[in-house]
């Protein structure tokens, strides 16, 4: 919200610049070039302005809609979708296995899968990174190979839905040792366009369009571990963090 | 020698018409502020933030609030400047009196208005339309880009209408002073004076025009406001001295 | 029959009067010269015969219609003075072009005609004209509006005196082609004393004079010469100026119908009779005080 | 000619007298149009009404004549007219003004007879 304080002094000091520009450069420029702005070259300048203006409208709507964050309009349900099902994995409610894949609320961020030769897996997390929900599933079956899927919970902030955007933590299988390593600090710059107050004041009343939207955040990120039938887990210091599910 | 009979609508529109030429450089000036503040638009009017832990976001809004802003200032500065001597004085060498004098400006006024309505409203389009190039899509919300025809036509006439009640409220202080110079001192003490005694007068002001949900409504209390303000400040000039 | 007529006109600015209890009517299609020092409120005067300026009171009629604020009367006058200024947005010649709608009588072939004569620059905005050059050009403005009623305040004001004359002979040409009333202001009148009609002579907003300008000429007349003799002459008529020339010796102005009879008594005494140059007699009639600048070293 | 406007003589006197010099060196002939005040205005850069007051001068004379709708004429012998009229009052006023001057200067009766001789003899040699 600081930066919102910025522009309360940013636009005065625009406001002056412009004054400066008009009252002091202008007339100086004038006399400078006073007969280069004739009419006529005015009228020209400000018709192809005006030509470039509209000129940009077709071109609006010609622009592919692709490659945008697509706004979802139920951001807050989502979200709250996405904390439910999270805390009834933890409290082994829910009827397990589930898929998290189809699961509303959750986004899966990435999948890997490591070759296990080991007998136990072991795991080692980033002491700086924010401690995920590990689920970890036994598979029917021994395959030696160890699946992982990230998932993020639904992110938004004023409505956008930024959770696509997140990165997965990245890990590393080595020596039956599963590793967790913190990213650096992600940044992520979100634009979004508004309607212009000419417009705004009458959708959403004067006070509505100065209103801040609200903010979904933090909902953190959940591992889901599906593991060789026979392997043995080692949990060490995580035990909090690690959390079976028992199949059937 | 006769003399021939001229019509009032015919010397002002004439006056009209050279007033165009003659005043240029204040369209030079709109264009000028204009691209001065889709420039600054381009970095975003107003963001928010928030963080946790691990991520830190930033979400910046664009809109072409900012052109609209200046472009509204603009006409303001307009409005008085069209009441000051040297602007004035343009009028001396032509046929007219002091009625043609202000209806000419009057149209003059209403011209910038919907020019710098226009152009103001479709500088978010352009702005845009650059944002689509010069920025990253994978972090623009998609909501609120593509703005419908209805929105942008919506937005001209909205901008158009609060640019000629501005111009409105420029041209009857510009005369007021002109009339009598204490105004200058005048009116900012009493709109400071009532703000602080009405500390709501402002909002309710703004209330009252934009304070409805119906365009037809606006547009009435514009117009209407507009007429009187101008009417008023013809009757101020009536009979004041040229070139005094 | 009279385009502007003046009855009791009174303009003041504060406790100042610029015009003070004036009476006057111009004729229609004279060249009338407005001649008059300089604050004389030649200026204030052709402002409000123009619809510029109220009368403070009085009556002022232009084309039988009260000039201040009539649409009528400004679409058949204009002022030429040098306060006249035109946006940077136009060339001289876009100027030339603007004012063609709004006078009827526009002769634009006159004014590009004249224009070239004068080699001014024609993609020059006005602003950036010397001095000279902005008379010559707003001359040009008022030549060639044809204006039923065409105002020049001081119109020579920096021009060089072949500019001067040009306009003068620019100025009566149209006028034998396109008769019509023309006020000329100077505070100079013996360059401009050829091509008018009438004279209007002010000092401090009021009327010294208004009559022909061949009667000027023969209006008052000078004698020279022994003091005693030329008193003896002029006792008990009134003087418009008296110097001491030399030792013993004077020099008198009057009005030449006070001694008319008397002249060839006059000459054949020994006494001049000099014949008075029109721009001296206008000093004299609008002198402040009697006498003339050199009582102020006299007295010193 | 250039009008000297600085001179004693009104303008209009010198319209007169310029009209009446084009009469007597015949550049316009008995019965000819004279210049209207129009031409006169326009070739002097005076006020048509200064020229028209020059021209009235001659009709006053009756060197030009009206002729009602073509303009203004030179009578017949409008020449031998200004001839006569010049000698004598022109000349006689120049020749007053000469023996006054002369009688100022002190000379003599036969002095000024010989000074005019002497000029005429030193014209005539020319």
């Amino acid at each position: 919200m600081n930066l919102s304080a910025m522009n309360f002094i940013l636009l005065p000091l625009m406001i002056l610049i412009i004054v400066i520009v008009l009252r002091d450069i202008m007339p100086f420029i004038r006399t400078k070039m006073s007969g280069l702005f004739t009419w006529k070259r005015s009228f020209i300048c400000a018709g192809l302005y005006l030509g470039i203006l509209v000129l940009m409208v077709p071109i609006l709507y010609v622009l592919p809609n692709e490659g945008f964050i697509k706004v979802s309009n139920n951001g807050d349900q989502a979200s709250t979708l996405s904390q439910n099902v999270l805390s009834d994995l933890y409290t082994n409610k829910s009827n397990l296995p589930l898929d998290l894949d189809k699961q509303q609320g959750l986004y899966k961020t990435s999948t890997q899968t490591f070759k296990t030769d080991t007998k136990k897996l072991s795991f080692n997390l980033d002491p700086n990174f924010n401690p995920p929900l590990i689920f970890v599933e036994r598979k029917a079956v021994d395959d030696g190979e160890i699946n992982v899927s990230t998932y993020a919970g639904t992110q938004s902030v004023g409505g956008i839905d930024f959770t696509k955007l997140i990165l997965p933590p990245a890990m590393s299988f080595r020596n039956g040792t599963l590793s967790f390593q913190s990213n650096n600090r992600q940044v992520l710059d979100l634009k979004q366009f508004n309607a212009d107050v000419t417009v705004a004041q009458f959708k959403n009343g004067i006070l509505g369009s100065i209103q801040s939207p609200s903010a979904n955040f933090g909902f953190g990120q959940v591992i889901y571990l599906r593991i060789p039938k026979s392997l043995e887990l080692d949990k060490g210091a995580y035990s909090d963090q690690i959390q079976m599910i028992s199949g059937t | 020698m006769s003399s021939k009979k001229v019509s009032l609508m015919s010397i002002s529109f004439k006056q009209y018409s050279y007033k165009l030429r003659a005043h240029t450089g204040l369209l030079n000036r709109l264009l000028l502020t204009q691209i001065l503040a889709l420039l600054l638009s381009l970095l975003g009017t107003s963001s928010m933030g928030a963080g946790s832990g691990q991520l830190s976001v930033t979400v910046r809004s664009y809109s072409a609030n900012m052109v609209i802003v200046f472009s509204i200032l603009w006409v303001m500065i307009v409005a008085v400047l069209l009441t000051t001597k040297p602007y004035k004085q343009i009028e001396m060498p032509l046929v007219g009196n002091r009625l043609t004098g202000n209806l000419s400006d009057v149209g003059l006024l209403m011209t910038a208005s919907v020019f710098a309505g226009i152009t103001s409203t479709l500088g978010g389009v352009l702005l845009r339309d650059i944002m689509y190039f010069i920025s990253d899509r994978s972090t623009m919300a998609v909501d609120g880009f593509f703005l419908t025809l209805t929105d942008l036509m919506f937005g001209m006439v909205v901008a158009i209408l609060c640019l000629g009640l501005v111009s409105a409220m420029g041209y009857f202080i510009g005369v007021l002073v002109q009339a009598n110079k204490a105004f200058a001192i005048l009116i900012p003490v009493a709109t400071i004076g009532a703000l602080r005694v009405y500390t709501h007068l402002g909002q309710s002001v703004v209330e009252f025009y934009i304070g409805n949900v119906s365009l037809l409504l606006f547009a009435l209390k514009v117009m209407i406001t507009s007429i009187i303000l101008f009417g008023v400040s013809m009757m101020v000039s009536h009979r004041m001295e040229a070139n005094q | 029959m009279g385009v502007i007529h003046g009855v009791d006109l009174t303009k003041s600015y504060g406790k100042l009067k610029a015009i003070d209890h004036l009476t006057f009517e111009i004729e229609q299609n004279k060249i009338t010269g407005l001649i008059g020092r300089n604050g004389s409120g030649k200026t204030t005067l052709l402002k409000m015969v123009a619809g510029y300026l109220i009368p403070t009171s009085g009556e002022l009629k232009v084309f039988s219609e009260n000039p201040f604020n009539s649409l009528e009367a400004s679409a058949n006058s204009i002022l030429i003075d040098d306060t006249m200024t035109f946006s940077d947005s136009f060339t001289l010649v876009d100027i030339l072009k603007e004012m063609t709608p709004f006078y009827a009588n526009w002769n634009s072939s006159l004014a590009l005609g004249l224009f070239d004569y004068y080699s001014l620059n024609p993609k020059q905005p006005h602003s950036n004209l010397s001095k000279g050059s902005k008379s010559t050009f707003n001359s040009i403005i008022g030549i060639a509006s044809r204006a039923p009623l065409t105002i020049f305040d001081e119109p020579t004001t920096g021009m060089d005196s072949a500019a001067r004359k040009d306009f003068y002979r620019a100025l009566l040409k149209d006028y034998l082609e396109y008769p019509r009333t023309i006020i000329l202001s100077s505070h100079l009148l013996s360059e401009l004393e050829g091509i008018l009609e009438d004279i209007l002579l002010i000092n401090q907003g009021t009327k010294r004079l208004h009559l022909p300008a061949l009667e000027l000429k023969e209006l008052a007349v000078g004698l020279r010469g022994n003091a005693q003799a030329v008193i003896s002459f002029v006792e008990g008529k009134k003087i418009i100026y008296q110097e001491d020339f030399a030792q013993g010796s004077l020099y008198v102005v009057l009005k030449r119908e006070l001694v008319q009879q008397q002249l060839e008594q006059i000459r054949q005494s020994g006494l001049e009779v000099l014949s008075v140059a029109t721009d001296d007699l206008c000093v004299y009639l609008t002198a402040k005080t009697k006498g003339g600048i050199d009582d102020v070293f006299k007295k010193g | 000619m250039i009008l000297n406007t600085d001179s004693m003589k009104p303008i209009y006197v010198q319209i007169a007298e310029w009209l009446e010099g084009e009469i007597l060196s015949e550049n316009i002939k008995d019965e000819e149009r004279i210049y209207s005040q129009y031409q006169l205005a326009e070739m002097f850069t005076i006020n048509p009404a200064t020229a028209a007051k020059g021209l009235n001068i001659l009709a006053d004379e009756a060197i030009v004549y009206k002729k009602r709708g073509l303009g203004m004429f030179v009578s017949p012998n409008a020449k031998q007219f200004i001839l006569t009229r010049r000698k004598s009052q022109i000349l006689g006023q120049m020749i007053k003004e000469l023996v006054m001057e002369a009688n100022r200067l002190e000379v003599s009766k036969s002095e000024l007879n010989g000074m005019i001789q002497q000029v005429r003899r030193e014209n005539e040699e020319e």
